[in-house]
């Protein structure tokens, strides 16, 4: 229950947000400008990552899905950049799973630091298993907190509510763009959620509540929870397919729908469902999480699906690595690292990743001057 | 000795040891470290209460599919109580009579309604997945209750967890329930023709009624247990469990059609399991070809299964 | 060329017995042969070999001089064969015509069921065996008898060369019975191989023409049936003498008090039946398959819903909610259908034999196992089973044996029986352990115990019972005592005119 | 067929449950029976329907394949990757059919030759092909961009009644004639019904079961195919629950569990209750969680409402 207060309380002030207008190229995100070389634990310091035996880290990651996948690919590109070999863990989506193979991996002996994704509930196990070993470790997408709400763990990851704030926030102040200057009374909201992942519901409370500012006083916010909606709807374009499409068919009184999902697969489901409904004109679409979107760019989509949150997986990765590497070579404790993105309470600092709403013009550009900044060189 | 030798439990156990020996070598001896072995006997513990109340209801012709759900609500109950500033044995007393009315609802379904328990069950299962939910609004809730802690988590000379001797201790008491009473004779009886056993002077129903409100609270038991060892509850809690414990139940020989099998092959099958899935994490094979080798290791054991069953027909 | 059907040296062996050791004989088309042998002398497994259920281990099957490989039942069907099993084989939920054309369903030019032509032809057949059923019930609706002809339809409806009966007259009655045999008739005369199997001697000496003698798996003679006679049969059968089974029964003479007493039962199939049944007494109950004499039984024993009357256990009225309190009451129901009601079949011997005594033979809460598989072996022994240890799965047995352990759970000697029920108790068991079962069942007379004897098989129930209620339809139709007891006499008791052609359709 | 006829079928409580959810949710929201969304929920109840057209002929026969759903997945998969390595889509679709088949073939071969449990034996192979899914997608979906392939799965007749719904509809009816009235249906009956009777009767349960887990992987394949078709991508998460949604479904629609019993009919009321009521959900903004309690409690009242119509039903037989 106190993540999300928590988690509000750690999105980053007004200097992240991102580019918000098409024509501006995407600016080099202010989290990294604050960096400087002195910093450990940051990109450009000048350590020797060649004068120590490489690291054995294992990426230990609790779903086994498309997002893990790409991060375990980001860091195995890193990997001969800074030094480190990596394996990966998979929880299966089983608290029991993950704790057990975490401590088997622990009590092997031979893991110089962890990468640790995980959901909220098992926080309390994980902790005190990583604890009792003393095994340094970097938190990748979900922080922890402790009963106060004070982050307790070197964190690197998505200012989850304000990315779901920027996704919609883009909508509404673009819209018009492409509906023209319509009644705003007769648009409403669709969001797609997956509730018991707070992380994923973080970005919905966002989403909402940007929707609420632009157009305040609409109550057409439906709002749909695929956890709820049953075990087929879990991750699959089925999830977001249906509950849109249906949303839009027992609605009629509303003509013009911005959908928003916690998911890209939940979107690229919406996206199907304007196409089949025909309502691409009536439609703007958007989610956290790009890869998808930018596949169907390349392949000429030009639908409802208009914008999409975009993180480079390398934003996320390299930072997650020097931080690690940081941790292992003592240069850091988890309470020094990142002092610049320390909350003043928190024990612990987060990193916030770069991210940017980008659109068909603007992917290409903003994904390129992501990998030149955290990409291997 | 010959007989022994031709049983399925021989052969399972077999397999057992040739899994025990090759990730041993592959692990240079890390998989048979004390540290490790006790790891594997811990993530027994949830699977082997599941597999008991699975297993004896799969024994008396019943299948249940709502243990993982029943489990996960009753957990998240015990937590919600706690957090509420319930003592810790209410909290727990609760649960688990919530446990046993949740296997009371089944059974009721299954013998007043005669509806097929497959289906009935993944009804229940519906309801109380959605149950948990709704207690923690959506979220997970945090035990700091140290007696449930110690339940789930607590090591016995720092070394046995006292979870495992809670499964350990009902295998085995389940074990020799059912080899050794009246009412276990009367659960593989039932299984194998309830009307020859109802005209026999047994009670199918009331035997069926036990089972169904024991399996509840044993997964009740699962839940907190798992609870108390994450310390939290939260709404997945122990459902993914569930299919492991039948599974465990049919390797270890007990049957859908009901009548046959027991808890010795239960474990044995909750062995191999486990066993195999923490080795190819010691040993660091990649979770996508460990999705392919689990399905693979059902397969294999069917083979072993079925060479057995081939030999005892020859002799 | 000649029909004829030949085993040469077949031999079969399951784990722990050797079921059939070098069996060769030859049976001739246009005669009747008839396979006779005590209780898992291994019949049942000839024939399944003969239907390609099952492989023998050794030997070949040569038909009219061709050698035979069966590896299916459809290589059998192929090549003319056609075995009606001990155990009925239908599939309940389809219906009568859909079971008589299993595995060869007419077709249209479509290649889709020719549905009106199959209703034709099965209406035919079933009419040509002059019983009134309807085509399209489910099987499972009819009565135990009605699937018995069901099933020897299925195999008339083939045409085949070769037709084995396993034992087909153990749950049909007079009228049946009467059909089948002139069916038989008719098939002899088209030249046809025929097989039959059964314990009943006046039977085989009645329909059959050769007699080939089983015993352990041997064959051990073989008969032209004009030329032998019953006691030369038992012989060879048993190795022993049998005299007349039921002369020599040592009966009990003197009754006790009233022990049980019904009055006016009414149920669903039973309409206002009043009897009373004395201590040491063996009341006999007569009637046609489908009478209701097995439905009396159950309401008494709490399995049926009873409507209306009363019933007297020693003067105190009772109303057995659930056969567990029968039990306890001291209540003993060995059921009809062994298969459905009786066994559990994948359990021990021992399992079965002590499901009633189960809370007898617990010492705190542990089931005594020395004394289980004590009461099982005596069961074993007093109903000479034929099985290697009591260990063996019920479904192994043969049919007579499995028949025997019912008998054997129902009486042993850690029951406190006060009314033992039989229903139909020999359906299945050879004339040598017929007798043992006679004699037992005066013996637990002479004990005090009151019996009531359900058997279709007339000289059965007049040679055991003191008296004879006879039903007809759900109702008494009259009581007969021993002495004034006669075949004809119950006969025209237990018919009426509707009764033969109605009333297959039962439940 | 007449009334009386009607009110014995097995299937009329089904109906007036599904009817009665039907009329319960236009009450509240009268768009729900829009044509939009008529369509909408013929599409959501497609990629199960079919997969429970292949489950319904196996739980008749006494048999099960939990791995259809993953099944499903990979054809969806393989066809993505055939079309997307410029296969003509007809021929790719061909050939992932082809493909489910294969798998069903091992399905087959494991269970009737070498005779496995087909529970364990189908959930083992579950693992397996969705093992191989994400070995070869990397967990990534793949787009496919082939445009006259998304045909298959967003064309819609008079604007309404989309081809995947059709789809399915055709395989229902088809197979509801080849249960019902070819030797082969019924035979499907006898095995499920009493297997040893069958294989007396001169059938080869074996032969019949194999045919029917290829069929089955074959329309769990097509089922895939069709759904990436109507996604424009085939996703590694597709398809997780498909076995056993597809079995609830059936098993609703008084297909037994245990073989033997079961329509095609019944399936499909089955399927159409399930997604209507979903749907209905989805249209009243039903609160979240209690969604699945709602659901889990429709399957018990429409199984009590079963049972009731059966005590009835037996009673009416009774009374003739
Ligand atoms: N499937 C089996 N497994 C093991 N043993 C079996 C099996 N079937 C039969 N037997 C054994 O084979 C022997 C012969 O049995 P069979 O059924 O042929 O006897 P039968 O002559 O038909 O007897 P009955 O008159 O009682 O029907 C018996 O000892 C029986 O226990
Ligand atoms: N309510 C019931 N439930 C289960 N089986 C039943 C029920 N009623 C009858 N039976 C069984 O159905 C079969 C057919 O019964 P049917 O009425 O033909 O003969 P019956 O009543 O046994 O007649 P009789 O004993 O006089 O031959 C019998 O085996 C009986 O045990
Ligand atoms: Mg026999
Ligand atoms: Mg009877």
């Amino acid at each position: 229950a106190k993540g999300s207060e928590g988690k509000k309380a750690s999105a980053p002030p007004d200097e992240t947000a991102p580019s918000q207008t098409e024509e501006e190229t995407p600016p080099p995100a202010a989290t990294a400008e604050a960096v400087v070389s002195e910093i450990v634990g940051t990109i450009d310091e000048d350590v020797d990552h060649f004068a120590r035996p490489a690291y054995k880290f294992v990426y230990a990651h609790y779903d086994n899905n498309l997002l893990e996948q790409q991060m375990y690919d980001a860091f195995v590109d890193i990997a001969p950049v800074y030094n480190f070999e990596l394996t990966r863990m998979s929880g299966d989506t089983d608290d029991e799973t993950y704790v057990t193979n975490l401590q088997t991996l622990i009590d092997r002996g031979d893991v110089d630091g962890f990468i640790i994704e995980t959901t909220n509930s098992v926080q309390n196990a994980v902790l005190s298993l990583l604890e009792e070993s003393g095994i340094p470790y970097i938190n990748l997408f979900t922080e922890y907190y402790d009963a106060e709400g004070r982050v307790i763990t070197p964190t690197v990851g998505l200012p989850q509510y304000q990315s779901g704030y920027d996704s919609l926030k883009y909508l509404t102040d673009n819209y018009k763009e492409y509906w023209g200057d319509v009644d705003t009374n007769e648009i409403g909201l669709i969001t797609i959620d997956f509730s018991v992942s707070p992380a994923l519901n973080e970005r919905i409370i966002g989403i909402e509540d940007a929707f609420k500012e632009a157009f305040p006083g609409n109550e057409n916010i439906f709002y749909n929870d695929s956890f709820a909606a049953g075990q087929s709807a879990w991750f699959t374009l089925e999830g977001g397919y249906d509950p849109t499409a249906q949303t839009i068919g027992s609605h009629p009184e509303v003509k013009y729908w911005m959908v928003a999902s916690c998911l890209e697969n939940y979107s690229q489901g919406a996206a199907r469902a304007a196409d089949d409904l025909g309502r691409n004109d009536t439609m703007l679409i958007t989610t956290v999480g790009h890869p998808m979107l930018e596949q169907e760019w390349d392949n000429g989509y030009d639908g409802a699906w208009k914008c999409a949150i975009a993180i480079s997986n390398y934003a996320y990765a390299t930072p997650t690595v020097l931080g690690l590497i940081a941790l292992c070579d003592g240069r850091a404790t988890a309470e020094t690292l990142w002092p610049q993105f320390k909350g003043e309470s928190d024990e612990c600092a987060i990193w916030l990743a770069d991210y940017a709403v980008v659109t068909k013009d603007t992917y290409r550009d903003y994904l390129n001057s992501m990998d030149e900044k955290y990409g291997p060189k | 000795m010959r007989k022994i030798i031709r049983t399925k439990m021989f052969a399972l156990f077999l397999l057992l040891a040739a899994i025990v020996i090759i990730y041993t070598v592959l692990s240079d001896g890390a998989f048979v470290s004390p540290k490790n072995i006790r790891n594997i006997l811990q993530s027994t513990t949830v699977v082997s209460l599941l597999t008991i109340g699975a297993g004896t209801l799969m024994i008396a012709g019943h299948i249940d599919l709502s243990l993982g759900g029943i489990g996960t609500m009753c957990a998240m109950l015990a937590a919600y109580l706690l957090r509420v500033g319930v003592p810790w044995y209410i909290a727990l007393i609760a649960a688990l009579a919530m446990g046993g009315i949740c296997g009371a609802f089944n059974a009721i379904l299954v013998n007043e309604l005669r509806l097929q328990s497959f289906i009935a069950t993944l009804a229940t299962a519906a309801i109380t997945q959605g149950f948990a939910p709704i207690i923690s609004q959506g979220k997970q809730i945090d035990i700091y209750d140290p007696v449930f802690k110690f339940l789930g988590g607590g090591r016995f000379l720092n070394y046995v967890p006292y979870s495992l001797i809670i499964s350990l201790l009902a295998l085995l008491v389940y074990g020799i329930v059912l080899k050794n009473t009246k009412f276990g004779r009367g659960v593989y009886l039932i299984g194998g023709n309830p009307d020859a056993a109802r005209l026999g002077g047994l009670r199918p129903k009331r035997i069926s009624y036990a089972l169904f409100i024991n399996a509840g609270c044993l997964s009740a038991l699962a839940g907190i247990l798992l609870a108390g060892r994450l310390q939290t509850a939260n709404t997945v809690g122990i459902t993914n469990s569930q299919f492991a414990g039948i599974t465990a139940a049919i390797l270890g020989g007990i049957s859908f059609g009901g009548g046959t099998g027991g808890m010795g092959g239960a474990l044995i099958g909750i062995l191999i399991l486990n066993c195999f899935n923490n080795g190819m994490t010691v040993i660091n094979v990649s979770p996508y070809w460990q999705t392919i080798a689990s399905g693979a290791l059902l397969l294999i054991a069917l083979t072993v299964d079925f060479l057995s069953a081939r030999r005892r027909l020859k002799t | 060329m000649e029909r004829y059907l030949e085993f040469k040296g077949i031999k079969k062996a399951f784990p722990g017995v050797q079921a059939l050791k070098e069996i060769s004989f030859r049976a001739e088309g246009g005669r009747v042969l008839a396979l006779l042998g005590e209780n898992g002398a291994g019949k049942s497994t000839l024939l399944k070999i003969l239907a390609g259920d099952l492989s023998a281990d050794e030997g070949d099957i040569i038909i009219s001089g061709k050698k035979q490989n069966f590896t299916s039942p459809f290589d059998a069907i192929k090549a003319g064969v056609s075995v009606i099993y001990q155990e009925r084989q239908m599939i309940p939920a389809m219906s009568v015509m859909e079971n008589i054309f299993a595995g060869a369903l007419p077709k249209n030019k479509f290649g889709f069921i020719d549905k009106p032509r199959l209703k034709r032809e099965a209406q035919e057949i079933i009419s040509k065996f002059g019983l009134s059923i309807d085509p399209t019930t489910p099987v499972g609706r009819l009565s135990v008898a009605y699937q018995q002809m069901v099933e020897i339809m299925k195999a008339y409806r083939r045409g085949s060369d070769i037709i084995a009966f396993d034992e087909p007259t153990a749950s049909l009655a007079e009228a049946e019975i009467s059909i089948l045999f002139k069916i038989i008739d008719e098939l002899k005369r088209e030249g046809k191989i025929i097989i039959y199997v059964s314990h009943r001697m006046a039977e085989i000496f009645q329909i059959t023409d050769d007699i080939v003698v089983f015993k352990d798996g041997a064959l051990v003679k073989t008969f032209v049936t004009a030329q032998t006679n019953e006691q030369e049969l038992i012989r060879a059968m048993v190795g022993r003498e049998i005299g007349d089974t039921y002369a020599n029964l040592s009966r009990n003479t003197v009754y006790g008090d009233t022990l049980l007493e019904v009055k006016n039962l009414v149920t669903k199939k039973v309409k206002d039946v009043s009897f009373t049944l004395r201590k040491g007494e063996i009341l006999g109950f007569a009637g046609l398959v489908g009478a209701g004499r097995t439905e009396v039984v159950r309401a008494l024993f709490g399995v049926d819903k009873i409507i209306s009357g009363e019933i007297f256990l020693e003067g105190k009225p009772i109303a057995f909610k659930s056969p567990t309190e029968a039990v306890a009451a001291g209540l003993a129901l060995c059921p009809e259908d062994r298969k459905e009601q009786g066994l559990v079949l994948y359990r021990s011997i021992r399992d079965n034999v002590s499901i009633p005594v189960l809370s007898k033979i617990c010492r705190f809460f542990f089931l005594d196992r020395r004394a289980e598989a004590e009461l099982a072996d005596n069961a074993v022994e007093k109903y000479s089973i034929k099985t290697p240890d009591t260990d063996k799965i019920v479904a192994e047995l043969s049919g007579g044996n499995q028949q025997k352990v019912i008998l054997g759970r129902w009486t042993s000697e850690k029951m406190t029986t006060r009314i033992l029920i039989l229903d139909e108790p020999t359906k299945g068991i050879d004339v040598g352990t017929k007798a043992e079962i006679y004699q037992r069942v005066c013996d637990f007379a002479k004990q005090g115990i009151g019996v009531i004897f359900i058997s279709s098989e007339l000289p059965e129930v007049i040679g055991v019972s003191d008296r004879i209620y006879v039903m007809r339809e759900g109702r008494i139709t009259g009581c007969v005592d021993r002495a004034d007891a006669t075949e004809e006499k119950i006969l025209s008791l237990a018919m009426s005119d509707t009764a033969v052609t109605d009333g297959g359709e039962a439940k | 067929m007449s009334f009386k006829k009607l009110l014995r079928s097995s299937n009329t409580a089904l109906l007036i449950i599904t009817v009665a959810v039907i009329l319960l949710f236009y009450s509240f929201n009268q768009s729900f029976l829009s044509l939009e969304n008529i369509r909408n929920i013929m599409n959501s109840m497609s990629f199960v329907g079919v997969l429970a057209v292949g489950m319904t002929m196996l739980l008749i026969c006494g048999e099960v394949d939990l791995s259809s759903g993953a099944i499903a997945c990979f054809g969806g998969v393989v066809v993505a990757l055939l079309i997307n390595a410029g296969i003509p889509w007809v021929i790719a679709l061909i050939l992932t059919i082809l493909f489910g088949a294969a798998c069903g073939l091992i399905n087959a071969l494991l269970i009737n030759k070498l005779g496995f449990m087909n529970f364990i034996a189908t959930l083992g192979l579950m693992s397996v092909f969705q093992g191989f899914v994400t070995v070869i997608t990397q967990n990534k979906n793949i787009q496919i961009p082939t445009q006259s392939f998304w045909v298959l799965g967003s064309t819609t007749l008079f604007n309404v009644i989309p081809l995947p719904f059709i789809i399915m509809l055709v395989l229902m009816i088809a197979y509801s004639i080849i249960l019902s009235n070819t030797g082969f249906g019924r035979s499907v009956y006898m095995c499920g019904g009493n297997r040893r009777a069958a294989r007396l009767s001169g059938i080869n349960p074996k032969r019949v079961s194999s045919i029917l887990y290829i069929n089955n992987g074959a329309l769990a394949a097509l089922a895939g195919a069709v759904l990436a078709a109507r996604m424009h991508t085939a996703s590694p998460m597709t398809g997780g629950s498909g076995a056993l949604d597809a079995i609830t479904a059936a098993v609703l629609g008084g297909v037994s569990f245990l073989g033997g019993a079961g329509k095609m009919s019944g399936c499909f009321i089955g399927i159409l209750l399930l997604n209507v009521f979903n749907a209905g959900l989805t249209a009243v903004g039903f609160p979240p969680y209690w969604q699945i309690v709602a659901r889990g409690s429709l399957l018990v009242l429409a199984l009590c409402f079963d049972f009731v119509g059966t005590l009835a039903r037996r009673r009416a037989l009774e009374r003739e």
